[in-house]
């Protein structure tokens, strides 16, 4: 059924047809993948479809005008509070992509609130968010040292009355990983909002967004992270001609290169993504195990292929860590 | 109520509070609170929605004993308790945090440290949204 | 998944699947002689699965999943698989329902003029809504009240209601053996067993009606009642909204509209003949 | 000695409905809602003339009101409250 999904977004048309049933599987498959409100979008205006199914996909756009309404308002809480450091903060993720009016934020989900700030400004940062109501969500002593030495964010914080977690990064991926992304040209490259908070450049919302796909997870929530790369590409590259050469060269800074063409390949393959074909490069026997894992779910919402998911999150854990520290990990974690 | 109420009840912003002038205002005592915001609630619909548990300590301190304020220490700390041997569930929790009879198995006194780690349940924490959906409002 | 059925309820039809028959037999029991929505698209899936694929065989143990699901929510006995189903289709109107205000609250109707009780669970409002449907009211459900945010109306949701430990006895007396579903013994709440409404409030439960009283009723005290300030019913609806605060500005004016239109009062009883006359007064002396 | 001034959001940011004596404010920026009880709703309407401090707050609200009990340090107090929901805001 995720197939369905990504055809029917890629391609409202494609919905045409489906009988009842079908249509109760799509429904159910889209909030399974969190993409129900970016599916009610495309689907907006779309002739002929049942009259529950416009019921559905209407309370799923009000409820995704919702979910920004509090992802901006979560955002700008931390500006208030930050405003006093000086110090930049950089929106990353779902808040970024609505906060910036991109085509991707159209009834997108939105979790907690994510931020990039300069590491060297990581304690001030810190200091003003516990002042103004946001408390740690565990106290740890393993886990804090184990984010503090390992972890390219702060541990998760969550506001005492709102209720909602940010997650405060210094950079965006773990330092354990391999690729090093290169933290200071993230922010300096970033883009001012009206509000005075920023986002990171087109280019490397992209890089982040790839990375956040792949490297940062067992691609759990991916069909979704997709289609934000999906949205993003093709809205940067319509706006401007020298984003697909900027974007290699991001891509090659942040030693990213072949995460983003991975990326590429994949928003191509499942959402018949336009992508600069020497940026993407040749298709890899590989990329057909990543498009069965990101379609690994039914149409009751259910996921399928276990041994694939198995083989992923055993790879989310090795990507991020050397074998000898999540050797030490897993040990610590299981001993404790 | 109705009709003073349906005259009143829809105007945009700006006029707030409808004065009259020379209306007589308090300001009040600086402690006095004077704002509510009315936070999610699942409350009243726990019993009918769900089943739920509450692991004491959650997963990811399996094996730590709760002190009597609810805090988490190291195993044998003298004045604590040792963890019960099964999830609290959501009926147990809703007596212990009342203060009233004590589940089956368990002492007053260890029941008492159970409540009080069940009150510091945060969001993300394995039991908050079955805490959260026992909080009764008032 | 391998045993399904679809259900609809008022406005709102679920797909209920699961990998043991017996759940979903029950509940096709249970729902026979309500309009089946064969062919419409459902608004929400429920799923009766085992947590661990073992236990769809070894000690059966039933999670109650869907499209929206609850992190600390304990599995049943397959004994209780009903219940599963039953409190599945809940969790997916309290997490999931957007299109009309949720309010955990009973509804009765008369002339096309409904009264909402509401209250903590306990209360008393279930049995009480279940008495009045066999009095002459049409019983618009005994669970959740669901506000239009565009009309003001509010839409049935005449699900079977679920009646628990004494009031199985005082409603199989009012309404008869031939209406009541299985007897479910030790559930987490006690003893449970489902009443199917009248026959005539299943076939009106697509038919709204406009909120004349709200009600906030209290089991086991003296015979009393005192008017509620429209602050307190605010705050109070509120708390007993699972979607007040993701409906947001649609939320606060519905709530809003509800609260200045209708009066309330909490009302006493210490016996069931007693509310249903309290009740009976009160509406009677509602302007026309 | 001044204290920190403070802005509110611009008209039409807010719906209101009086409740017997209280107010119930829909806050469109966070969609959330507040109920909250005098002096806030007069403090938010003195706030709608620009941003101001707690003294120029009281004396705007006193040229429409008669001042009961109370001080500067008690509309101090609310800002506080008010900031923290997210009503106002530093200027």
């Amino acid at each position: 059924m995720s197939r369905l999904l990504a055809r029917i977004l890629a391609d409202p048309s494609a919905c045409r047809g489906l009988e009842a049933a079908q249509w109760t599987a799509l429904v159910t498959a889209a909030r399974a993948e969190s993409l129900l409100g970016s599916l009610a979008f495309r689907l907006e205006g779309e002739p002929g479809l049942p009259a529950k199914v416009v019921q559905i996909l209407e309370a799923a756009r009000w409820d995704s005008e919702q979910a920004r309404t509090q992802a901006l308002w979560e955002a700008e809480m931390a500006r208030r509070a930050l405003a006093g450091t000086g110090a930049p903060v950089i929106l990353l993720k779902g808040t970024a992509i609505v906060a910036a009016g991109l085509d991707a934020g159209r009834g997108r989900s939105i979790g907690d609130l994510d931020i990039l700030v300069p590491h060297e400004r990581l304690d001030d940062v810190q200091r003003s968010l516990l002042e103004a109501g946001w408390e740690w969500v565990k106290e740890d002593s393993y886990d804090d040292l184990y984010y503090r030495r390992w972890m390219h964010e702060l541990p998760p914080l969550i506001h005492r009355t709102r209720d909602r977690m940010i997650d405060v990064h210094h950079t965006i991926l773990p330092p354990t990983a391999r690729p090093r992304p290169d933290a200071a040209a993230l922010i300096a490259a970033s883009v001012a909002l009206e509000s005075g908070l920023r986002t990171l450049s087109p280019e490397d919302m992209v890089v982040h967004s790839a990375a956040h796909l792949f490297a940062d997870g067992d691609l759990a929530g991916g069909l979704r992270n997709l289609w934000d790369i999906d949205r993003m590409l093709r809205e940067f590259a319509a706006r401007d001609p020298g984003f697909w050469p900027r974007l290699a060269e991001r891509a090659r800074l942040h030693q990213l290169r072949p995460t983003v063409a991975r990326a590429l390949r994949l928003a191509r393959a499942l959402y018949a993504t336009p992508v600069d074909p020497a940026l993407a490069g040749r298709p890899r026997l590989s990329d057909r195990f990543f498009e069965a894992r990101l379609l690994a779910r039914n149409g009751w919402g259910q996921p399928t292929r276990r041994a694939l998911r198995f083989a992923f999150y055993l790879r989310s854990h090795w990507m991020r860590m050397p074998p000898l520290m999540l050797a030490r990990h897993l040990w610590t974690k299981a001993t404790r | 109520m109705g009709d003073a109420m349906s005259e009143q009840s829809s105007k945009e912003g700006g006029v707030l509070a409808n004065p009259t002038r020379r209306t007589v205002l308090a300001l009040g005592a600086a402690a006095a609170s004077t704002v509510v915001t009315i936070r999610p609630a699942l409350a009243q619909t726990a019993g009918s929605v769900m089943n739920c548990q509450i692991p004491v300590p959650g997963p990811q301190h399996s094996g730590q004993y709760i002190a009597a304020d609810g805090s988490l220490v190291a195993p044998g700390t003298p004045g604590s308790f040792a963890p019960p041997a099964r999830p609290i569930t959501g009926e147990e929790a809703k007596t212990l945090l009342r203060g009233g009879f004590t589940p089956n198995g368990m002492d007053s006194q260890s029941a008492q440290a159970y409540a009080n780690y069940i009150r510091r349940l945060q969001s993300g924490m394995s039991g908050f949204t079955c805490y959260a959906s026992l909080q009764l409002p008032r | 998944m391998r045993h399904a059925l679809n259900v609809a309820i008022g406005p709102v039809s679920f797909r209920v699947g699961s990998a043991w028959r017996s759940p979903v037999a029950a509940l096709a029991g249970l729902y026979r002689d309500y309009p089946a929505p064969a062919d419409e698209v459902c608004d929400f899936t429920v799923r009766l699965e085992p947590e661990k694929p073992w236990r769809r065989w070894l000690r059966p143990s039933v999670a109650i999943h869907g499209d929206y699901m609850l992190p600390d929510a304990a599995p049943l006995s397959l004994a209780h698989g009903l219940l599963a189903a039953e409190m599945g289709m809940n969790l997916q109107m309290a997490l999931g329902q957007k299109r009309f205000l949720l309010l955990h609250a009973a509804t009765v109707e008369r002339g096309g003029r409904a009264v909402i009780l509401t209250g903590e669970s306990g209360a008393g409002k279930s049995t009480l809504a279940a008495l009045l449907g066999e009095r002459g009211w049409r019983l618009m459900g005994d669970e959740f009240a669901l506000l239009d945010c565009e009309s003001g109306m509010l839409h049935p949701f005449p699900r079977a209601i679920s009646l628990k430990n004494g009031s199985i006895e005082v409603m199989r007396k009012v309404a008869g053996e031939g209406r009541l579903g299985p007897v479910l013994e030790g559930t987490p709440k006690g003893t449970i067993r489902h009443l199917k409404p009248r026959p005539e409030a299943i076939a009106r439960m697509t038919e709204p009606a406009r909120p004349a009283l709200i009600l906030f009723p209290r089991f086991g005290a003296d015979r009393a009642m005192r008017p509620v300030g429209a602050a307190e019913v605010f705050v109070r609806l509120t708390q007993a909204s699972t979607n007040y605060v993701a409906l947001a500005s649609r939320g606060f004016d519905s709530l809003s509209g509800l609260v200045a239109t209708c009066p309330a009062m909490a009302i006493d009883y210490p016996d069931a003949d007693t509310a249903i006359s309290l009740v009976e007064a009160l509406f009677r002396e509602l302007p026309q | 000695m001044a204290g920190p001034i403070y802005a509110a959001d611009g008209p039409g940011a807010i719906r209101a409905v009086p409740l017997d004596g209280l107010v119930a404010l829909f806050h469109r920026p966070s969609g959330m809602t507040h109920i909250v009880a005098p002096p806030a709703p007069q403090i938010l309407e003195a706030l709608q003339e620009g941003p101001a401090d707690a003294r120029t707050l009281l004396a705007r609200i006193a040229a429409v009101y008669e001042i009961g009990e109370g001080s500067a340090e008690a509309i101090e107090a609310r800002l506080a409250e008010l900031e923290e929901a997210g009503l106002v805001r530093r200027a």
